[in-house]
């Protein structure tokens, strides 16, 4: 029983870790452009889809490989923000996420027809080995997710820290106007965000891959989780989204291994729905006061 | 303005012409049948159209709602040999009910919070249509559902069997339900919404209770989703969960955002359009869903009311070019 | 006819209205100024139910309406207009006055669907009294024009005939004169006045102080969320607590 | 040092603006006075680039720079503290004062810089690394003062800083910028408090609906009729 | 102004752009070939999963159905009449299933269909071609109900859930001696109809069995795999499709579970073996077709496959290619017909009488629900290759 609980809590981290990497990215660029980005978790796809190419392809290595995809990824999340953010800038909420819904169903697509539908393994230097202890397994490429997650976290709690681009990210996000009189050029913040953004969901993409599949389909499979991470959190709340994502995650564990896997699902979006009733900005969100 | 009205009752005279016509002008029985289905579709994007159109929420639950009508009504016929005209009333009263209860504490919740939510709830509804076995029977779904009970009017009795009896009782609800909409849109209730939508607090203090127009509203949009899944099940005879998924609620967006939200014209135009233009690209399967995601982007871009509003604001520059020469 | 005792409301720590008792009586036009910041807003959110108050009471007509939901307060016969317009920008003028005036529509949601006899009858003479008001106005010919293509000033005028259309006893203006040029002013002056020919009751906040010295029977000043003076214009202009709070307290040494 | 020409705003329909000029010289307390609504912050708003003027020409130490996006007009020099104070509350002090120096290239003297503001403020060297939101008003006042220093402008332009402040802070701010302006900084200050903004001011506007209704010498304004009525509507 | 301009024009230009797309789908339909009844082909639909989750399989499909065709027609055709096929997707969406099989019926007039890949998209069509009264050759959808639903125009010639489950569960009582299972079950009504028929069956011959689910596309089975591990089951039985199917058995390796692998259908196929990547060692699957058949229908077949397409049949390819010579032989024992309505009942007829008909999956015979009596194969994965465990080699 304690066993089969710690082995659990484990598989809990990993999927959180993975909601995490997904869920920075949409969190921060809601909080800084102001952007519901419904494509997100396509980021994530592509991202996985480069990591095949130069892993499996071009034969890099792994974390050579998952730099360079985190870079290409980057490069892509600028081009979203240029083609697709900044003409939707001013819209409404709903003709954002119509906007962007449209945009997912048009990347996946292209992914179906680029990369065909069928889901392509992934395998690295890292996929077979695994560990075990006291009868709890993990791979090390799981070892790898989580790890890395952390890693990955660390460096961006330290570029929005203490980085003078974090600060101006910042800035943007709690006072935009104030931002601009500091000086701020809020294009290249937004620029920088998508980047970053992206770079993210390209890791999780990319970590991930070799433990599952890669297929054109996995984005849409992660992008209502990863909201209700973002939403938990608080949307636009940096710190909020990762214990929302750890939270998450657990709760599917557990639920999936205690309670019964055919409702693994329907626990996480009544813990969003129930947490929603209670404190509808979410666990760590901040109610605003409309000004009238 | 008054050749403008003019105008409009013509097109409309007209449209009900050709929709009651349409089943006897010599088409093959496939076209019957995307006449059927496009009439469901209008049916459910005016459903949704209440909601996200005029009260500006968007909701992605809208096949759950759809699926609930369509398992509700099936159940009461299959398992309590309840007469059709009854089991369809009441799916559409418990996808309305059911969206009371869920909308009480998640309509105030804003924007994305609120799509969320829907979303949780319609994948929620979905689960419990596969995994509740002892009703639902689970993945298999329900087959044999009975058509709808045969009328006798004396003289003849109609049956509701063939795809043109389906599409006759359809199209029959369909015109009804549409002068029932028009008159809601068109009373102080559309009035509400719409004014809910364009700023809340105002609206608020205009003395209108938000909270329960937003209710009814969405109550309203659910239980015409439900009444269209009675009909569903009672025209195809075999409903499973498959049906009913968020990317069944994302073609019932799309039909409404193309065809233009926040009028009743709109989710018409738009919902004959995709249907059409879905059973068109059969062919280019593959690249149907890559134009539909770059259409939505553009239209919500280019043209936020859809083909409506640019049909409406085309007649305008007609008209004021005509005026000016 | 409206009764405010002990009224509080604070954000954070801070007390944005401080124990304030205020009163008006029917049929007064009440001018309410004060320094930016001072709190005239958020009394008139918190009199239309957009804020609770943290303590003390609110009574119109005999009524508590503190804390009861805005579209409450409404119907019990308070209209307002807001400092920044918000009028229901996609909806035609005549619209937005139908809006104006749901809540005294009598019908249900039945009558609605159905178009009942009792929906025309009473979506007639709501538009009786709609057209005399477009007509008092002379906005006769806007009315199928959306209110977001109106020019300013007549988009203040019509928030003004929104709040009327709802037949309140006891209107509250804010800032109806921000953004308008000298004549038009002018016009809304004549206009306020005559809304108390028609009997209602005013309150309004401005800034514009050849506005408020001319139509207000009476005056109250706000500094920091508590009253610092009340009564007819020539008393205000001349109260040195007034002054010192818009021009700096050396006035004394200067004047 | 700046010269405005014909400067109008609009937003939308609403002229907030309306064809101003005005001068300020290399040195001076310039007060733009008048009542709420009269156009002033817009005005400033204008001057630093946050909306963009419908019309009219704006020339800093000699150079055109209407049109100039909010970024370039910081690097040239003029620094805005805007109304509300609108510090980053989420963020320390420290960091707001840095946010402060972001178009600086020179970030080695930064250290200068904190021991001035420090100087003129010190409550917040007491504060530097508290969040700016949980500060009281009035240092969040200082805060924003300080913040707009930081990027070592010549030009000031101070947006309402005695508002919601308790009348001794007030004064206490006032000393501030008299000092701040001794030690060689040109200031643009609105003030709704006339007298006090006069008081400390070289020269004096005062705006009405949009225009500037009267300039002068401050001394003169101080005993200008108009300035009531601006004020009073008498 | 100016931006409101190039708003307008660009939403002209969108709407243009939109008709222009109707007008094609307009053109596609009128498209309508007007040959001679008399030497008119043989139309046949095909329905199945091009696009969706089910691609890959939907893609086999194709491929097998085109190779018969083209024997077929290569040798002179059926009685003198080529075929033609049409193919229909569904995404594995019924109501989509219910359009093409619409479409295939009453624009196009098929004289009879195959499909589909989903047992609930195959159950959706099912009313359809009882009004319209034409036959349908199920080759893959597995659900009971679909022939045990009174339905006379539908015939299967595959083994359905409870079959399949039955002859893997009969070897594994009668050849081993494990009792305990646990069932890894995707929720559809696939991965679900074959749990119960485990369930039902260990039921009966003694045994225990616990089961738990997981939904299409899931990729995280840890929580799922570690609640069995602790229950420590000597077999653990997948019902499911590859790529899942995959997952599961390298997260089942990476847990260090000990027990014995199970699969069906799809466990059995080299796609599986390419995705599983070793982790597939030792599981034994049932299989319809096998590559290393001796049945010389099958040689052929695979011989001819590998010619057109250059890569090694799938099943699915297999039981849909049997399909199209099922129906071909019916044909030629029907008498002529007027129309196609006639033609569609005569070729019913003949369906219901197909017996002991060869074919690359084994003989079919039909009963009278229209379910054939296949016999499937149990295979075991040994480095990457099929051993056949049954039916023994002789």
């Amino acid at each position: 029983m304690f066993q089969e609980f710690v082995q659990q809590i484990v598989n809990g981290l990993v999927l959180g870790s993975t909601y995490a990497l997904i869920a920075l990215g949409l969190t921060m660029i809601y909080g800084i452009l102001g952007i519901v980005n419904w494509a997100h978790s396509e980021l994530y796809m592509l991202g996985a889809f480069v990591g095949v190419f130069l892993v499996v392809h071009l034969k890099l290595p792994f974390l050579l490989g998952l730099v360079l995809a985190m870079l290409v990824m980057a490069l892509f999340g600028m081009a979203m923000d240029l083609l697709v953010f900044r003409p939707l800038r001013s819209a409404p909420e709903m003709n954002m996420i119509i906007g962007t819904l449209g945009i997912s169903i048009f990347l996946v697509q292209a992914a179906v027809i680029v990369f065909s539908p069928n889901p392509v393994r992934f395998p690295t230097e890292f996929s077979d080995a695994y560990l075990s202890f006291m009868g709890i397994s993990i791979t090390l490429q799981r070892l790898m997710v989580f790890c890395v997650t952390l890693v990955l976290i660390a460096l961006l709690n330290y570029i929005i820290k203490y980085t003078t681009v974090g600060k101006a990210m910042r800035a943007c996000e709690q006072n935009r106007d104030a931002a601009k009189l500091m000086g701020i050029d809020i294009n290249r913040i937004s620029l920088i965000t998508c980047a970053i953004g992206a770079a993210l969901a390209a890791a999780a993409g990319t970590l991930v891959g070799p433990i599952f599949l890669v297929s054109p389909q996995m984005g849409l499979a992660a992008i209502s989780k990863v909201f209700a991470v973002v939403i938990l959190g608080g949307m636009g709340n940096v710190p909020g989204a990762i214990w929302a994502a750890f939270i998450l995650g657990l709760a599917e564990s557990l639920t999936a291994g205690f309670i019964s896997s055919y409702y693994k699902d329907v626990v996480t979006f009544c813990i969003l729905i129930t947490v929603l009733i209670i404190k509808p900005a979410g666990l760590f969100g901040r109610s605003q006061i409309e000004k009238v | 303005m008054k050749q403008w009205m003019n105008l409009k009752t013509l097109v409309i005279i007209v449209a009900i012409l050709f929709a009651v016509a349409f089943p006897q002008m010599g088409f093959k029985m496939y076209y019957v049948h995307i006449g059927v289905l496009s009439l469901l579709h209008i049916l459910l994007a005016l459903g949704l159209n209440l909601v996200a159109g005029y009260a500006g929420q968007l909701s992605l639950a809208q096949a759950a709602f759809f699926g609930i009508g369509a398992y509700v009504s099936a159940l009461l016929m299959l398992n309590l040999k309840w007469s059709f005209w009854l089991a369809a009333p009441l799916g559409a009263l418990a996808a309305g009910l059911v969206a009371v209860g869920i909308g009480l504490p998640t309509l105030r919740l804003k924007g994305p919070y609120f799509v969320i939510s829907t979303m949780g709830f319609g994948e929620i509804v979905r689960l419990v249509f596969l995994n509740w076995e002892s009703v639902t029977r689970g993945p298999n779904g329900l087959p044999g559902i009975p058509a709808p009970d045969p009328i006798s009017l004396g003289f003849v009795t109609l049956t509701f069997e063939s795809r043109v009896e389906n599409y006759y009782l359809i199209l029959t609800v369909l015109l009804v339900v549409l002068v029932l909409y028009y008159n809601l849109v068109h009373s102080r209730i559309g009035r509400a919404l719409r004014a809910i939508r364009n700023d809340y607090i105002a609206t608020q203090v205009m003395g209108i209770h938000v909270a329960f127009y937003r209710i009814l509203a969405f109550g309203v949009g659910a239980a015409l989703s439900g009444l269209t899944g009675a009909l569903y099940a009672g025209y195809i005879r075999f409903i499973s969960p498959d049906t009913f998924t968020i990317g069944e609620s994302i073609n019932i967006l799309i039909m409404m955002v193309i065809g233009g939200m926040g009028t009743i014209s709109g989710p018409i135009i738009g919902a004959i359009f995709i249907t059409y233009l879905l059973e068109t690209m059969r062919v280019f399967a593959e690249y149907r869903l890559v134009i539909y995601g770059l259409l939505m982007f553009l239209v919500i871009l280019y043209m936020p009311h859809g083909i409506a509003g640019m049909l409406k604001k085309l007649s305008l520059r007609v008209r004021a070019g005509k005026k000016e020469a | 006819m409206l009764k405010c005792e002990q009224l509080t409301i604070r954000f954070g720590g801070l007390s944005a209205i401080d124990r304030l008792d205020f009163e008006i009586d029917s049929g007064e036009i009440r001018g309410l100024i004060g320094p930016n910041g001072s709190g005239k807003t958020t009394l008139f959110n918190l009199i239309s139910g957009i804020y609770t108050p943290t303590s003390g009471s609110i009574v119109f007509e005999g009524k508590p309406i503190a804390g009861r939901r805005p579209d409450e307060v409404t119907r019990a016969g308070i209209a307002r207009t807001f400092q920044n317009i918000r009028l229901f920008g996609d909806m035609t003028v005549w619209e937005n006055l139908l809006v104006g005036r749901h809540s005294r529509l009598k019908q249900n949601v039945f009558d609605d669907i159905f178009s009942t006899a009792k929906k025309r009858r009473e979506e007639s003479l709501a538009r009786e009294m709609l057209e005399n008001l477009l007509k008092q106005f002379r906005m006769e010919k806007l009315r199928d024009e959306l209110a977001k293509n109106l020019p300013y000033g007549l988009q203040r005028e019509l928030e003004i005939m929104r709040a009327m259309a709802s037949e309140p006893r006891l209107l509250m203006l804010d800032e109806p004169a921000a953004g308008m040029n000298p004549q038009e002013t002018d016009q809304l002056m004549l206009q306020i006045k005559r809304l108390k020919e028609l009997g209602f009751t005013v309150l309004v906040v401005e800034h514009d102080m050849k506005l408020v010295m001319n139509i207000c029977d009476k005056i109250t000043v706000l500094n920091y969320g508590k009253k610092i003076a009340e009564g007819v214009p020539r008393e205000i202009q001349a109260h040195p607590e007034v002054i010192g709070a818009y021009l700096g307290k050396q006035v004394k040494d200067s004047a | 040092m700046l010269k405005i020409r014909d400067l109008s705003v609009h937003y939308g329909k609403i002229k907030a603006v309306r064809q101003i000029d005005m001068d300020i010289a290399q040195g001076e307390i310039v007060s733009l006075i008048g009542a709420n609504g009269a156009g002033k912050s817009t005005t400033l708003r204008a001057l630093s680039g946050l909306v963009k003027a419908a019309g009219g020409s704006v020339e800093f130490e000699g150079k055109d720079i209407t049109g100039w996006n909010a970024k370039s007009i910081v690097e040239a020099g003029i620094s805005h503290c805007p109304e509300g104070r609108q510090i980053f509350p989420r963020m320390t002090v420290m960091e707001n004062l840095e946010l402060g120096a972001y178009t600086r290239k020179d970030t080695k003297n930064l250290s200068v810089e904190y021991d001035r503001i420090f100087e003129y403020f010190p409550v917040l060297a007491q504060r530097r690394s508290q969040m700016g939101g949980t500060l009281s008003g009035g240092e969040q006042q200082m805060l924003a003062i300080g913040r707009a220093l930081m990027s070592k402008p010549k030009l000031l332009l101070l947006d309402e800083p005695s508002l919601g402040l308790a009348p001794l802070l007030v004064e206490k701010i006032f000393e501030i910028i008299q000092n701040i302006n001794r030690e060689g900084m040109t200031v643009l200050l609105i003030e709704q408090n006339a007298w006090q903004a006069l008081n400390i001011a070289n020269r004096g506007y005062v705006m009405e609906t949009g225009s500037v209704a009267v300039t002068g010498a401050a001394s003169e304004l101080l005993h200008n009729d108009h300035v009531r009525r601006a004020y009073l509507g008498e | 102004m100016f931006k409101q301009k190039t708003k307008f024009l660009s939403a002209i230009a969108l709407s243009a752009v939109m008709s222009v797309s109707l007008l094609a789908g307009c053109g596609g339909g009128a498209k309508e070939p007007a040959k001679p009844a008399v030497q008119a082909p043989i139309k046949l639909g095909v329905i199945g999963p091009y696009t969706g989750p089910n691609a890959k399989p939907g893609q086999s499909m194709k491929q097998g159905v085109n190779l018969a065709v083209e024997e077929i027609n290569k040798a002179g055709g059926v009685k003198g009449r080529k075929l033609e096929v049409l193919f229909e997707d569904d995404a594995s969406v019924p109501a989509q299933s219910v359009s093409a099989t619409e479409k295939l019926i009453n624009k196009d007039e098929v004289s009879f269909l195959i499909g589909t890949f989903n047992s609930a998209t195959t159950l959706a069509d099912m009313k359809i071609i009882e009004r319209d009264k034409t036959p349908m050759l199920v080759p893959i959808a597995v659900a009971i109900e679909i022939t045990e639903s009174g339905n006379k125009w539908v015939f299967r010639n595959s083994a359905t859930n409870p079959m399949q489950a039955e002859q893997l569960m009969n070897y594994i009582y009668k050849e081993t001696k494990l009792r305990k299972f646990a069932v890894l079950h995707e929720n559809t009504d696939y991965g679900k109809g074959l749990m119960v028929a485990v369930q039902n069956y260990v039921k009966k011959n003694g045994g225990s069995m616990i089961a738990e689910s997981y939904s299409i596309g899931d990729t995280d089975f840890y929580a799922q795999l570690t609640k069995i591990k602790n229950n420590a089951p000597e077999g653990l039985i997948i019902c499911g499709n590859l790529s899942e199917g995959s997952q599961i058995t390298r997260q089942f390796k990476e847990l260090g579970l000990k027990a014995q692998l199970f699969g069906f259908g799809g466990l059995s196929s080299f796609d599986f073996n390419n995705v599983a990547a070793g982790s597939n060692e030792g599981l034994i699957a049932t299989s319809y077709f096998e590559n290393a058949s001796p049945n010389p229908l099958a040689q052929n077949f695979i011989k001819g496959y590998k010619a057109k397409y250059n890569v090694d049949p799938d099943m699915f390819a297999a039981a849909i290619y049997e399909s199209v010579y099922i129906a071909k032989a019916a044909i030629e024992k029907m008498g002529e017909t007027k129309d196609i309505a006639a033609f569609r009942v005569a070729l019913r007829d003949q369906l219901a009488k197909t017996k002991d008909l060869p074919g690359v999956q084994g003989p079919t015979t039909f009963d009278a629900k229209g379910q054939a009596d296949k016999q499937v194969m149990i295979i075991q994965w040994e480095k990457g290759q099929k051993k056949i465990l049954y039916p023994k080699a002789k």
